[in-house]
């Protein structure tokens, strides 16, 4: 047991590499903070990048507005956790569209439900029917937050499907996995197209 | 104030509604049949005092227009005792959960019933701790799950009325949501009760409980509560087998006989004006 | 509000209706499954109405069983004297 | 009951029960506790004798639990406790302090840690006394030195807690608290007594935790005709939980600042020959009275010493430190634990000097020796 | 079950799961509270599974009480709560510490005092964790800043617990305990894993409280065949109570000094660019990871800062503070609390230097920018 | 050691003896009973373990040569409920007082009867606070003296056998120290019982109890105790007014088949082993 | 040791005696006060003594009353076996 | 309410006065404690003088040995309240008055029970069978205490016979009061005798 951990090497951030601030916004019970952790979680399991999740409660337990921010990073450490200056916003309802917008980044990419988020003037935004396609495609509107998660993946590619695959694959049940495969595949595909719409910084 | 007053008088609607609780969670019926107990026995509002502890249910005094006091997990009873003490004329009620009530706060229950003192103890038990996410509580069924009961619980229920009984509570009784109307009697006798009276309702959680358990939706659980009670006028005439698993209804214990201990904290007061010279 | 009311209700109000908060309403679905007359129904939000205004026979079910005190006897009710 | 105005001769624990009665104190909730008790056994016997009341609780938990409601619901009111029992109560004076209720909690410090030296003397609660309660906490301790203090004290101690709504501590010791000692009531009209400030504007307008310009707020009881809520959970003016960022900080520094505002109303101290002193003692309670013997003694040895006797201990007087360190060349915390408070007068020190702790914990009394041992390491350190 | 070596993403409160069962952790007896209850979860899942035990408590001073007894049956033991819990935890704290018992207790703080916000985050524990127990006591506390350290002082935890045989505190807060983030299990046999002392003499010479050179003494647990007495009291080298001055004495300053004497061994801390740093922070927890972002980009702006990130809280290392203030011209002690630290830094800074903090106390992370603003307030206040 | 060996060899008495008891008081009269039933059962020294709270009675581990631990107050059961699951083999016999066992620790007493936890709980029931001088309890009578009742007690005291029927123990007896020989047998009995067992020991404190409520001496107490009791299986032939006052004695329940905790756990752990599957 | 032995005390041990540690006794008067037959008595001092050892029948009440644990059967019963 | 309590005056112990330091030792249960605050409490219902009595326990509530130190003084202010240096040393057993005698000043008073203390060396020393006088004289043991506390009054003189009734007086109920008052007034008598012995410093 060494008394210092280590004295600090020349911080990590001086390498080339990319830091991507992502914030997942919706009301609770859309399955946002589940989307967040696989987002996350694909990104480690790449094992090339770093990824770290967090939340905001309210001061219940549940209900209410909710929040999940995902970081991922290539480069060894992410210190500050949360997301400050908003490299993607997923906005599934109006509240947090509004509440939010501020803080994307000017080239940052905005992503909204669009048959819950009607009007949006940014120039990068994309807008699609998440939760309409989850009930048509899927049968249950909660899928919505996986077809987001493959949206993302896609449009961001540094995470890869396979990983998205495995992080899904690995959070659901047997009873839920095939639908969440079927959901992030979809978002994927769609999300794949937009994917010249993100500057990795 | 008084019977015929809409409910929503004894709100604090405008600004704390909706509440927290979750869809179909039977606590806000537990509240309501409280208010209308209240108002069917015309208290006024200024009199009446609601105490609750941390839990789910301890949410309630939020939404209630009384003297409204949110206390410590488990400890709501002693405080709701000093303020009796100290002004005898309020009606006091305590609202706490299974946990609340039953875990960290059992010493309380079963001193404050010791004393039989002049507080209505309505006990939600929803058979899980609603406000940290559910885990078994000291009413979570042999066999139900719960987050730290992941395979099935092992560890033995209370039963809330013969506990009651046996620490001194003069008025004990138990009901369920689903048993709306009888539960508004209870509630509505257990407030005029001089004594320390307990009512166990029976609730459902059907976000955790229920989801765990196997019981979805709300209406379901409503309906299971339907089918496992048995009124306790009839117990005599069912099987050990029959009775199995199921929550028996009704009031146990009434006898409001039974020295109170605010009042005879008066009495003893009274006594030492008169004869001044003792000690 | 006692047993035999709950059996045998009483018609208090023939003309009476109810009403429903819709903010507060969280769409639980109880007033309608325990309505014994089938006078509510749910929209398409899920929330409940009085679809069949002349089947109420305000027995109380629904406002007494409601979680979150979204529904009321009707206006009539405020103004009218009880028994 | 205590003849006003004769001299008698009572001990540290009933002292501090008429001091309790003269302040107004209607009801006692608590658990017997060595050395304690008596305080619980003289309420037992007089407050029913004056229409108060007296409840032996389960626990103390149960015991503070209690009294706030009792403070609640109008009444002055305190519990007495020792180490291990105030150890429990420490959920609750966080509760009183963030419900902004005035109660009265009396620690009579017994020799620790755990079940220690149960019948033997200490001060080694001292820090627990600050800083015991779990989130952010600004204490209000008081600490008398003798029989005719702890009555002085315990109705400073209920003015204190009354005027600020916040918990306050009376911080005995088990020597103080079983001493006898000569004891003078004083006249009731000689006493003063605060109460807390009431609201008189309609219902309507009534916020029971308005911030006001001194951050102190309108009490009222309840059955008072003024229905609000209250909740341990960070909460709005009117009461009600919140957390939004604005409501909820500046709710805790209302909490902090109403005492900080007042502190220098309520720092009591006494200085003892400090003026020309070039060494100085800081002590307390029990010790602060060794000190004094010290100081005498040391001064008969012509060493300039003084004493500067801490009646408050929390919030601790920083500025006291620092102005008498001015012209002082060392420092000795004369107390009676492994060093506690002597933290805080390093720490509050603007200067960087010699500051030595004499210290016993062995649940005896401090001797002046002990202490002026300590001046002379201190003083020869010095002059090395 | 984590596959070893693999990286993966798990929330800090399972991390905290984790490193208990690789340090050995085999009993966890708890009571759920918010934001720590995913521990206690974990632990009834994975437990049983491995031949251990799991027990939900009826309360707070149930759960430190089984834990403890587990501990002297000889099982390396775990409870874990958050602020009202730990408030009653305290005297069950004392007790393991006089015991000489190893236990390690986790706190995830939530905002305080009382209920507080319970589901936001905070660190205004950081006092009571130092001196919430009745009597003298000294603590020992570690404060991780990620899931990884999660993992890592978790089992450091237990290994300081079970070679000090003292209570160990994990402070972690809520940010951290649900955050989730990259974590990687280490090999189970790089992992060094202590146990308590054990007695190899025979029956007649065992004593379970001897003093020994370095103060730890032998562990023998309950059932192991050496009978012995343990209680709360003071008590001599055998275990039973005594009331004689220099055994009293003695047994307190073991207490303490076998902590201080391996005070080296069991300060963690980093270090972050201070070497050539001119202004220093000073922060644990995740506010050393705002504090580390506020590092670099300061240093955008040109100004030399170094952060010093405490991962022993308790005992505090007066030393480090030292040590790094040499060359130091201001330091800013970054908290999620209302200046709790700060007071430490204060007293353990041997110069005058200007020490400011940077506290938020909303139940938000404190932000990078936060820090930087105090920075320069620090900074503006020695220029002038 | 075994049935033949002296009861000193089941004492600290070369170091610890005389007590520190009062003259006359019932606590060393019932640690005596206790040594002479695990002597009886034959159980190896290194096998027992003896769990106190704080109190008078809570002194009694010290003179007892098994491994001992003397906690804080009111918390035992929770000790020994942590050392009773690390290793299930060791005899744990938790020893209270009545304030110890049933104020400020009758939470844990009612979850640990609650789960039927395998100790062997010895209340030791003198209706007073003795360590701390003389304050009433949860068992001292109405109208009782004591220094924090001085007109009287107004509270109701607890049936501590009922109390832990309810709470669900599997073994519950009361006895006195006057019936010293069924006390032995009794504590035997509970010893032996898998579950939890529950002996409420009616004893004497004489020089606080006694000097307070006019029964000075031990012997004048033991003779009160003798008077006081009926014993449990002639009680159905008495009168209420006959049993008034009185203490009922001898074993209320005995139920071995109860499921007990530790074994479920048990349980539990063997089928994870098994259906290594599951989760 | 059981409620017929109190009653009609077996007479195990005819020639045996009892042993009272004189330093743990507290004089408190029990044994005397219970012993069956009056075989004990106190001295000046309060301390019991087998005043009359022939009576005693060792029947137990002195020694499982003793709060003091000061009396135990005499040294007959340390080399005798028991049925 | 002021700031400071007072800066104090000059210290009180320049002036001309005496402080008695008294210590009252033997074992549990002989009431010694009793009698060491009825002395004080004599000496503070003269009105003139100031007192404090203090006393030690034992780890144990009950039993054992037993000590309560008297501090009488004509100052105004009693600091450090035990005693250190004795001026009088009152002791009921042998193990008292091994354990205290060091502690005596060399003028100081000892006082012992003769029946319990046998062999005294000290040149300042009275012998005198408190107990047996008790026991012969009022009835009870017990009330050796309260000769003492007589014996000591009337060798210390400044307290006065009139103060020490009126402090036996209000310390016992009725049925007790007669008995001690007449222990007192027999203390007092013997006491009295050896008042030369006391010099006041
Ligand atoms: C001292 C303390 N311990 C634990 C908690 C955490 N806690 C809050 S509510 C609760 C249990 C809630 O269950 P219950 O009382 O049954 O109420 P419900 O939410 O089910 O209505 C717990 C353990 C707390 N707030 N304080
Ligand atoms: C937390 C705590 N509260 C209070 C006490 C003080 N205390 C010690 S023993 C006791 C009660 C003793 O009564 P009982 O349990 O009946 O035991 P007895 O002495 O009568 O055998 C009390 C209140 C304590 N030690 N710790
Ligand atoms: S968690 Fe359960 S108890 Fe809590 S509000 Fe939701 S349904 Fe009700
Ligand atoms: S009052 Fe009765 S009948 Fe009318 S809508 Fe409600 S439940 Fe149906
Ligand atoms: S019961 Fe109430 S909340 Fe539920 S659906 Fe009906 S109106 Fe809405
Ligand atoms: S005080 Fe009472 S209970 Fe305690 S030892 Fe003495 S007689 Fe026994
Ligand atoms: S054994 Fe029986 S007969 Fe013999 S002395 Fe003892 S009590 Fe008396
Ligand atoms: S019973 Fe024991 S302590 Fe009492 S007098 Fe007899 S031998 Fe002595
Ligand atoms: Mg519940
Ligand atoms: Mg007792």
């Amino acid at each position: 047991m060494s008394r210092a951990k280590h004295n600090h090497r020349a911080h990590n951030h001086n390498k080339e590499g990319f830091k991507l601030e992502i914030r997942l916004a919706g009301s609770g019970g859309q399955g946002l903070i589940t989307a967040g952790m696989i987002l996350a979680k694909a990104a480690v399991l790449t094992g090339r990048l770093n990824s770290v999740q967090t939340q905001s409660y309210g001061p219940e337990a549940r209900g209410g507005a909710s929040r999940s921010d995902v970081i991922i990073s290539s480069y060894e450490e992410i210190y500050y956790p949360k997301a400050r200056k908003l490299d993607l916003l997923l906005a599934f309802n109006e509240e947090s569209y509004y509440k939010y917008i501020p803080l994307l980044k000017e080239e940052g990419v905005l992503i909204v439900d669009e048959d819950y988020v009607p009007e949006v003037r940014e120039k990068n935004a994309v807008r699609f029917p998440f939760i309409r396609t989850a009930k048509t495609e899927i049968g249950t509107p909660i899928a919505a937050n996986i077809i987001a998660v493959g949206f993302i993946g896609g449009l961001i590619k540094v995470v890869g499907e396979k990983a998205l695959k495995e992080a899904v694959a690995s959070s659901f049940n047997e009873a839920f996995r095939e639908k969440n495969l079927k959901a992030l595949e979809i978002g994927y595909r769609v999300g794949s197209k937009q994917s010249d719409r993100m500057r990795l910084v | 104030m008084g019977p015929k007053s809409p409910v929503y008088e004894y709100l604090r609607y405008k600004k704390k509604f909706p509440t927290v609780w979750c869809p179909g969670c039977g606590i806000g019926t537990v509240m309501g049949a409280i208010i209308r107990a209240v108002m069917s026995l015309g208290y006024e509002k200024n009199d009446v005092v609601m105490v609750s502890g941390i839990g789910c249910s301890s949410r309630m005094p939020v939404y209630v227009d009384f003297n409204t006091l949110h206390t410590t997990h488990g400890r709501a009873i002693a405080f709701a005792t000093g303020i009796k003490l100290v002004k005898p004329h309020l009606k006091v009620i305590v609202v706490t959960g299974d946990g609340d009530g039953l875990a960290i706060g059992g010493n309380h229950f079963i001193h404050a019933a010791r004393r039989n003192i002049d507080l209505t103890h309505i006990l939600i038990n929803n058979s899980i701790y609603g406000m940290t996410g559910g885990q078994y509580s000291p009413t979570t069924p042999v066999g139900a799950f719960a987050y730290t009961a992941p395979y099935g619980n092992i560890e033995p229920d209370f039963d809330v009325v013969k506990l009651g009984i046996a620490a001194g509570a003069s008025f004990v009784a138990r009901t369920t949501v689903y048993h709306v109307v009888q539960m508004g009697k209870i509630i509505e006798k257990a407030l005029k009760h001089k004594g320390y009276s307990l009512v166990d309702v029976i609730s459902q959680c059907p976000v955790l409980y229920g989801r765990l358990n196997k019981m979805k939706s709300p209406v379901e659980m409503l309906r299971w509560q339907k089918e496992h009670t048995v009124d306790v006028r009839v117990t005599a005439k069912r099987s050990p087998e029959e009775l199995k698993g199921k929550y028996i209804v009704g009031i146990f214990k009434d006898e409001p006989d039974m020295p109170e201990y605010v009042t005879e904290y008066q009495k003893l007061i009274d006594s030492l004006k008169e004869g001044a010279t003792k000690r | 509000m006692n047993k035999t009311a709950e059996k045998k209700p009483k018609i208090r109000h023939p003309e009476g209706k109810i009403i429903v908060f819709e903010k507060w309403c969280k769409r639980c679905g109880i007033c309608v499954a325990f309505c014994p007359t089938g006078a509510l129904a749910n929209d398409e939000r899920g929330v409940p109405y009085l679809a069949a205004p002349e089947k109420c026979v305000l027995c109380g079910q629904c406002w007494l069983r409601c979680p979150d005190l979204a529904i009321i006897e009707g206006p009539k009710v405020e103004i009218k004297e009880e028994e | 009951m205590q003849d006003k105005g004769k001299p008698t001769l009572i001990q540290g624990n009933i002292a501090c029960g008429y001091g309790a009665l003269a302040a107004g104190c209607s009801f006692f909730a608590g658990y017997p506790i060595t050395p304690s008790t008596e305080i619980a056994e003289f309420m037992a016997r007089e407050l029913p004798k004056r229409g108060g009341k007296f409840i032996q609780m389960e626990d103390e938990m149960g015991s503070l639990a209690a009294v706030i409601g009792a403070s609640i619901a109008g009444a002055k009111a305190m519990t007495a406790t020792s180490g291990p029992g105030f150890s429990l109560m420490q959920e609750h004076l966080g509760f009183a302090y963030m419900t902004e209720t005035p109660v009265v909690v009396v620690n009579v410090m017994r020799g620790g840690p755990s079940t220690g030296l149960p019948t033997m003397t200490s001060q080694s609660d001292t820090l627990q006394a600050g800083f015991g309660p779990h989130g952010d906490y600004c204490a209000v301790v008081f600490a008398p030195s003798s029989v005719q203090e702890v009555f002085e004290y315990t109705v400073k101690a209920f003015n204190a807690a009354e005027f600020l709504q916040t918990p306050v501590v009376l911080l005995m010791d088990e020597t103080l608290a079983h001493m006898r000692e000569r004891f003078v009531h004083p006249p009731a009209d000689s006493i003063e007594v605060i109460n807390r400030k009431e609201p008189e504007m309609p219902f309507a307008w009534f916020k029971r935790f308005e911030m006001t310009p001194d951050c102190i707020s309108n009490f009222s009881a309840f059955g008072d005709g003024y229905r609000y809520h209250i909740t341990g959970l960070t909460h709005d003016q009117m009461g009600f939980p919140t957390a939004v960022s604005r409501e909820v900080t500046d709710g805790l520094e209302k909490l902090r600042d109403k005492i900080l505002n007042h502190k220098e109303r309520f720092t009591y101290y006494e200085k003892f020959m400090t003026d020309d002193a070039n060494w100085l003692i800081v002590a307390f309670g029990t010790a602060a009275r060794s000190a004094k013997q010290a100081v005498i003694e040391a001064r008969r040895h012509r060493m300039k010493v003084g004493l500067l006797q801490l009646c408050t201990i929390w919030p601790f007087p920083d500025e006291l430190i620092a102005e008498l360190s001015r012209n002082i060349e060392g420092i000795v915390v004369a107390e009676m634990n492994m060093g506690q408070l002597i933290r805080e007068v390093k720490r509050a020190c603007p200067r960087k000097l010699p500051i030595l702790g004499a210290n016993r914990y062995d649940g005896v009394l401090i001797t002046p020796d002990e202490i002026i041992h300590s001046l002379k390491v201190v003083h020869g350190n010095k002059e090395r």
